[in-house]
């Protein structure tokens, strides 16, 4: 009964850091289209600002989320109009665009990832932050706190696009791009804003992730992959998706490492390639 | 008066074809080391681009399982290495891809579009953290060693399989398979409706293009005296073909050689004079491409032909 | 003699019947001709017959047995071609490799690479496309994609042939073109059923006519008697107000 | 059916590919003139004590200046070969049959990639056709490379990983040009480890390795000389690398109360692991970490938490006069302390220094003469007085220790016997009550 | 208010449209037949700048806006309902409302712009918190309308809004339409269903196959033979 608890409360908290990981991933795709394979770069630039920010001026990381969410969301609105548009417009039909910004992204994988090695150096680096635990469950307090920003962040997304005008016009144009146009909602501003808001939601990943673990400028890939992992669990597009993907992932990980942890790995693949042929639009999928 | 200028020209093209053949054969002889290290690495991503192209140029599925099937065959020559001659090891390598690219296409016929793509990506990961864990659990440690071929030797071997995944590609564009695959990546349901069996085209390409996957990684695994499951089943030997394929551009099959070719030497070239900015310069110099060169260097290089040829008479 | 029967065919989309229980036949050489609004279920009905939709209930037989369930390649070399409402040809293939993707494929028996091309060359010549067979068919203008699509067909030698609107969008001229080249079909021995908005030639061909609204058979028979069918006028023109 | 095949480009392409295989040849033939053929070669052999024609050594490498790997090249091998280098031109150079030469480094970057490294070195090799090689970083590399460097007749010592499969393959005498200078779990650390927790009284010990060449290795040598010195291994569990919760794993552990606990694993797993054991308030007596606990950053991540804690290793400024010399030009250098690995840092040292000294003694550039002399000769090192090889591998006695503890934030050498810079702390004192935020670097 | 000149389109190298002309003044009610793959719809797109037209001019009150942004000829009151419908089948009757309000000037009055949509169609009021998806055929053609009435046109143009749906529903459409004339509003009426919209037009535009076919007075046209052959191809 004890291990079944701890297995999921373990789970759900980690469940919280991989929704953190991927929310971000699932609005690029689900709204610019964009499979952003270098999604993960963007969470270690998130991590690397906070962790420098720490270093220099002391500022504690749980504020420092204010300065690197709407930092690297300006980088993706800049990438979005630039890069992404361009290659919008020249694509002859969405499928050739997906194909083109998924690889475009790769080469941002290596750009990012080596500017911020030029930058920062290839150390590992990491430090202590809220390292104890609410007692009485052992629950671990920065997971606790990062559980906390996901469920806030997502509460506050949700109202974002259930409430605000701009949150109505990219629900709109996720559903139908075109019909949004009429509506006259400037498409290209919408795409390049969830584009920006999908990396600044991995900034702010980022950030949280560094109270977590060790961060390296190397460590971008491997949260890709894992967001991959829950987006696809969650529907291709779908933010609660992603959250209930992020959930699902981490009770699977936390029961896969209680019995045999050398299995986490494999299971994560089982079940999303299981899941990928089974229901390939994902749980939340229709 | 067309004919006759068309057998000539095919006559020289032929001419051409044979002396660059029997360059690469001798090659060799004449010179030794690394030209033959470079040569070979370039061979290698050739035959993989190449046969990368072979499925998913026409079909338009974008496939990123070539590190699974490179690795078996690479994994399969560390295995039974010292067991079975070296030839035997490639052409067993050929057979396992083809037959386990048979399955996995199979499976993955309901997917389309970028689902396609990252089901191949994560194939790549789950065959990778298998093969792992059978280690640790069976052999008790991660890797293998493998016995070694002389260079010459792997040299002819992907050489000689570079030649083959050349011929096959080119019988299969011009076969009734390619016109299958081409309309199946045009309108796959228009195909359907024109007698196409489109499972059997799709998935039957898929794994003929496997094999020469499967038969670099064998080659090649024979120029590591150590080899383990990251090393066997590297995403970037997925990524790479694709990449090198849109470079080169893919409405011909002399595209993906070009892009192979370039890819890898420049590559070389940036690697040794800007360690430090390699990588940064990779990155950016891809994203130019795939803004600006949409039909790639081919593409890029058709163009320019033709504006060259265009003063003295119209395109063929 | 019936060569095509459907019974109770019904296709879902969600809740929407799309198709509800439609009983229809066509006879061995004759022009049947399939009318009805946007949505009616025209498409629908001919995607259940060509296999690109697995009926909700019901079924289908050609030339007395059963084919319901196959999948589109056999349904095709079984003798059933079709078209498409809005075209899809291999664009970027040659006109001619168009046709002989049909004629290579299509026949139901193993067609030579050479016989493929000469049936293919044939076709586009029947539907007089020869002088444009190189040209990469996404070139082409509508009404010579909707040939090509017509020629490669033809190309898989069919008993029965399914033309979704091939007229549409088609200029006058190109329209009494059109409806030559059905009348030629007709005369080859192909039995056609044809979805049209371009009523005169619907009118003007068809030997029979079957009339959709919502999913469903409001009316059936001659041209005559549609055309002066209280509900069909209704659907048509709308109410009288 | 015939479709016309686009003859004029697939000539192209052949052309294009004759001209990419020429333009290297040509690029090749000048680099012959330029680095002119004193390389590895037997060339120079039998008039050995006259001097080399050239003026400077070149010794080239594959080195991880970017990808996963990169962390190594910047932060512990790469600054102690350039420090070397830096140290040997300030002293005029390698005196070499009583010519200096001055040593030059030619660095590629192999991108962390095995496929990228192993072609690298064999440019090095036979294109560049440098003096000598260095290794590239991390076991697998090394073993592809001890192949490589073994086929052209190149030395190649590795102080960057290693692992006792790689010994088999020595004993073979199929790798006569290889020289392994990190310790090995079997010989040194393992041995070690087992005898200090049998004098420290532990019975039982936990287990958590990577499963990676390191971690299996690891923990398969833990196995034999952990029950050899009567400690019983009661839990041994597998973790994968991208492990993001261990705190099901310590509970196990927990529940089983071992005296000791082992992480063989690296860095990112090892802070996870020490992060969890602190939340969890779980104390054993003693907590070994893999590689990474040996670095001063670590100590500095976790403060206090670190007292007690031991770490694969090591040396000790404690270890010798020499040692603390060598520390403080290498954190002068470095211009941190961060950095600075107390279980590999003084190896690297201590192995280019014997290297230096063999090359000095063989009088020659010639590989098979200078292998020769590393075979047999001892050497003083930063490392040891008596510094040498015993069947191509480090002697066990060559090391100025096998296991390291932290203590005031010092790395001490806690080896029973006269290694010893400070007798261990058993059992460790408990977890310090958690501190608000400590920045790492 | 409106005027387009000459106006040619393409579907990548096939062209739809030829030479078009079309006039709508101001408060006026204005009808475009024709059959299907007419280019009617082209046309529509065209205007309101989802498509780009090939040549030609098309001017709104006065200004040249061929080539401008779907958000630009919103923002200048024209407003596009385009054909089946596509509504947000994810959002509610009230969020598509809403989003049909998105231009900032449309978007300060919205409630009140609600209330008179509501006024006009009662059902949607009723169903204001449902999902779009739960309407029926109808119920969802009165939600596009409404929708596009949010944006405070001066003018709409309406593509097919009977399509589809069954008389008794096509009729309460009408209606409406007839209404929204009424209240001022300038409409632009694409329809298959000639009779019904040949009743409420004042003038009509006849296309077919991409050409101006004939133009004129509703009543003229509702005798014509031209039109009654064009559909029942009598």
């Amino acid at each position: 009964m004890n291990a079944f608890r701890d297995i999921f409360l373990t789970g759900l908290l980690l469940g919280g850091i991989f929704a953190l990981v991927s929310v971000g991933l699932s609005l690029q795709y689900g709204v610019a289209r964009v499979l952003n394979v270098a999604h993960g770069e963007f969470i270690m630039v998130g991590a690397f600002i906070t962790f420098w920010m720490l270093g220099s001026i002391n500022l504690n990381p749980l504020v420092s989320l204010v300065i690197t969410g709407p930092a690297v969301f300006i980088m993706g609105l800049i990438l979005h109009k630039t890069l992404f548009r361009r290659l919008m417009d020249t694509s002859p039909s969405l499928d050739v665009f997906e194909g083109k910004s998924m690889l475009a992204s790769f080469g941002l994988l290596y750009v990012v990832q080596n500017l911020a090695r030029i930058i920062w150096g290839s150390d590992v680096e990491g430090y202590n932050f809220l390292n104890s635990t609410v007692t009485a469950a052992q629950i671990p307090l920065n997971r606790l706190v990062a559980l906390g920003f996901v469920i806030v962040l997502g509460v506050a997304f949700y109202l974002f696009l259930a409430r605000t005008r701009l949150g109505k016009a990219i629900r709109a144009s996720a559903q139908s791009p075109t019909t949004a146009e009429l509506m006259g909602v400037n498409i290209h501003n919408v795409l390049a804003i969830c584009f920006g808001l999908g990396l600044g939601l991995a900034g702010i990943a980022g950030s949280l992730l560094s109270t977590l673990f060790a961060i390296q400028t190397s460590i971008g890939l491997g949260y890709t992959v894992i967001a991959m992992v829950v987006v696809v669990l969650g529907g291709l597009g779908s933010i609660t998706g992603a959250m209930i993907g992020g959930v699902i992932l981490g009770l699977v990980s936390s029961t896969v490492t209680f019995f045999q942890p050398s299995l986490t790995m494999i299971a994560y693949y089982v079940i999303f390639i299981v899941l990928l042929l089974s229901r390939p639009k994902g749980i939340m999928g229709k | 008066m067309k004919t006759i200028r068309m057998t000539r020209n095919r006559g020289i093209t032929l001419g051409l074809l044979l002396i660059a053949f029997l360059i690469l054969a001798f090659l060799p002889q004449v010179t030794s080391g690394y030209v033959i290290t470079l040569l070979i690495d370039i061979l290698k991503f050739a035959i993989l681009t190449v046969a990368w192209v072979v499925f998913s140029g026409p079909s338009g599925y974008m496939s990123l399982a070539t590190a699974a099937f490179y690795g078996l065959g690479f994994y399969i020559a560390a295995v039974f290495s010292g067991t079975f001659p070296f030839p035997v090891l490639v052409i067993m390598a050929g057979a396992v891809a083809f037959v386990v690219a048979l399955g996995v296409g199979a499976l993955t016929l309901r997917l389309r579009g970028v689902y396609f793509a990252i089901f191949t990506f994560a194939l790549v990961l789950l065959v990778q953290n298998v093969v792992l864990e059978i280690e640790r659990v069976v052999t008790e440690t991660r890797g293998r060693f493998v016995d070694t071929v002389s260079t010459e030797g792997v040299y002819y071997a992907i050489f000689i399989v570079f030649v083959l995944t050349m011929l096959t590609a080119v019988l299969i564009r011009r076969s009734r398979y390619g016109l299958a695959l081409q309309s199946i990546g045009e309108y796959e349901e228009a195909a359907a409706h024109s007698g196409i069996n489109v499972v059997r085209t799709k998935v039957l390409t898929f794994a003929v293009s496997a094999i020469f996957m499967g038969m670099a990684g064998a080659v090649i695994a024979t120029r590591r005296t150590y080899i383990d499951p990251y090393i066997a089943f590297n995403l970037n030997t997925s990524f790479l073909p694709v990449l090198m394929a849109m470079f080169g551009g893919m409405t011909n099959l002399a595209g993906p050689v070009i892009g192979a070719a370039l890819f890898t030497y420049i590559g070389e070239i940036l690697l040794t004079r800007f360690p430090d900015l390699y990588m940064l310069i990779f990155g950016v110099v891809l994203i130019l491409a795939i803004l600006f060169m949409p039909n790639g260097v081919l593409g890029l290089a058709q163009r320019v032909w033709r504006k060259i040829r265009g003063g003295r008479r119209a395109p063929a | 003699m019936r060569l095509l029967e459907g019974e109770g065919l019904t296709r879902h989309f969600g809740g929407l019947a799309a198709v509800a229980g439609i009983d229809f036949h066509v006879d061995q050489g004759e022009i049947l001709g399939l009318i009805g609004p946007n949505g009616a279920g025209k498409t629908t009905l001919f995607n259940l017959i060509s296999a690109a939709l697995k009926p909700t209930s019901g079924t289908i037989s050609y030339q007395g047995s059963q084919i319901t369930g196959l999948p589109p390649y056999k349904i095709c070399r079984l003798g059933i071609a079709r078209t498409f409402q809005t075209v899809k040809i291999f664009a970027h293939l040659p006109a001619v490799r168009n046709v002989i993707v049909g004629s290579l494929f299509g026949t139901g028996s193993r067609t030579s690479g050479a016989e493929a091309l000469r049936i293919a060359d044939e076709e586009l010549e029947f539907v007089e496309l020869s002088s444009l067979r190189n040209v990469p068919a996404g070139d082409l203008t509508l009404a010579a994609q909707k040939r090509l699509e017509v020629a490669r067909a033809l190309a898989t030698h069919p008993t029965l042939l399914l033309l979704d609107e091939i007229m549409a969008g088609l200029t006058h001229t190109e329209v009494d073109e059109a409806m030559d080249l059905i009348a030629r079909i007709r005369a080859r021995g192909i039995t056609v059923i044809m979805i049209e908005h371009v009523m005169h030639a619907i009118m003007n061909i068809c030997d029979r006519i079957v009339v959709l609204d919502f999913g469903l058979k409001i009316a059936e028979g001659t041209p005559a008697e549609v055309a002066v069918d209280e509900k069909v006028i209704e659907v048509y023109l709308g109410e009288e107000i | 059916m015939r479709q016309r095949i686009r003859w004029g480009s697939l000539v192209f392409t052949f052309l294009l590919l004759v001209a990419l295989v020429s333009l290297p040849i040509m690029v090749g033939c000048a680099g012959d003139d330029a680095t002119t053929t004193t390389a590895g070669g037997t060339e120079t052999s039998d008039t050995s004590m006259a001097p080399p024609e050239q003026d400077k050594i070149i010794i080239g490498a594959a080195r991880p200046v970017s990808g996963v790997n990169s962390f190594f090249e910047e932060n512990a091998f790469g600054p102690a070969y350039k420090l070397w280098v830096q140290d040997v031109n300030a002293a005029g150079g390698i005196n070499v049959a009583g010519k200096m030469l001055p040593v030059e480094m030619k660095v590629y970057d192999d991108q962390s990639d095995l496929d990228t490294s192993m072609r690298l070195l064999t440019k090095l090799m036979e294109e560049d056709k440098v003096d000598f090689v260095f290794p590239p970083t991390s076991t697998a590399f090394l073993f592809a490379a001890a192949g490589v460097a073994n086929a052209h007749n190149y030395i190649l010592m590795s102080a960057e990983g290693g692992a006792t499969t790689l010994e088999k393959e020595m004993e073979k005498g199929d790798l006569p040009y290889y020289f392994q200078a990190l310790s090995y779990s079997n010989h040194d650390q393992m041995p070690a480890f087992a005898e200090i927790l049998n004098e420290a009284g532990a019975k039982t010990a936990a287990v958590v390795y990577l499963d990676d060449l390191h971690g299996i290795e690891y923990q398969a040598q833990a196995a034999v000389f952990l029950s050899g010195a009567g400690v019983e291994i009661v839990s041994n569990v597998a973790i994968p690398g991208d492990i993001k919760d261990m705190s099901s794993i310590i509970k196990q552990i927990q529940e089983r109360n071992p005296d000791v606990v082992a992480f063989f694993a690296y860095p990112p797993q090892n802070i996870l692991a020490m992060q969890t054991m602190i939340q969890l308030n779980y104390n054993p007596k003693a907590v070994l970490l893999g590689p990474g606990g040996s670095f001063q950053f670590f100590a500095n991540i976790f403060g206090p938490a670190m007292e007690g804690v031991m770490f694969e290793g090591a040396w000790s400024v404690n270890s010798s006069p020499e040692a603390k010399a060598y520390y403080d030009k290498l954190a002068d250098f470095m211009g941190t302390t961060d950095n600075i690995d107390f279980w590999g840092a003084i190896i690297y040292r201590a192995e280019l220094e014997f290297f230096q000294q063999a090359i000095e003694k063989a009088g020659t550039l010639d590989q098979d003469k200078i292998a020769e002399v590393m075979r047999t000769e001892h050497f003083p090192t930063v490392m040891s007085p008596d510094t040498f090889f015993t069947n191509g591998i480090f002697d066990v006695s060559s090391y100025s220790g096998q296991i390291g503890q932290w203590q005031n934030g010092v790395a001490e050498v806690i080896d029973v016997g006269d290694k010893r810079t400070a007798a261990p702390i058993y059992p460790k004192p408990s977890w310090p009550a958690p501190t608000e935020t400590t920045a790492g670097q | 208010m409106l005027e387009i000149d000459g106006l040619s389109a393409s579907y990548g190298k096939v062209q739809v449209l030829w030479d078009v002309s079309l006039r709508v003044d101001e408060g006026e009610f204005v009808a475009l037949v024709g059959a299907n793959g007419a280019g009617k719809t082209t046309l529509l797109n065209a205007v309101s700048g989802v498509m780009r037209p090939g040549s030609g001019s098309i001017a709104f009150m006065g200004n040249k806006v061929d080539g401008f942004a779907p958000n630009q000829i919103v923002d200048l009151g024209l407003s596009h309902i385009p054909e089946s419908r596509q509504v947000f089948t994810d959002m509610s009757v009230r969020e598509n409302l809403e989003m049909g309000a998105y231009p900032i000037r449309a978007w300060k009055s919205r409630r009140n712009t609600m209330k008179r949509v509501f006024e006009l169609f009662p059902r949607l009021e009723e169903r204001a918190g449902q999902l779009a998806r739960s309407l029926s055929g109808g119920e969802q053609q009165m939600l596009a309308m409404g929708r596009g009435l949010m944006s405070l046109p001066k003018m709409c143009m309406i593509d097919e809004p009977s399509n589809g749906l069954a008389p008794l529903v096509v009729r309460d459409i009408f209606r409406v339409l007839k209404s929204l004339h009424e209240e001022g509003i300038t409409v632009l009426l694409v329809e298959q269903n000639v009779r019904q919209t040949l009743a409420v037009a004042d003038r009509a535009y006849v296309l077919e196959n991409g050409h101006n076919v004939l133009e004129g007075p509703c009543c003229d046209l509702a005798q014509s033979e031209h039109v009654r052959k064009a559909y029942l191809g009598q």
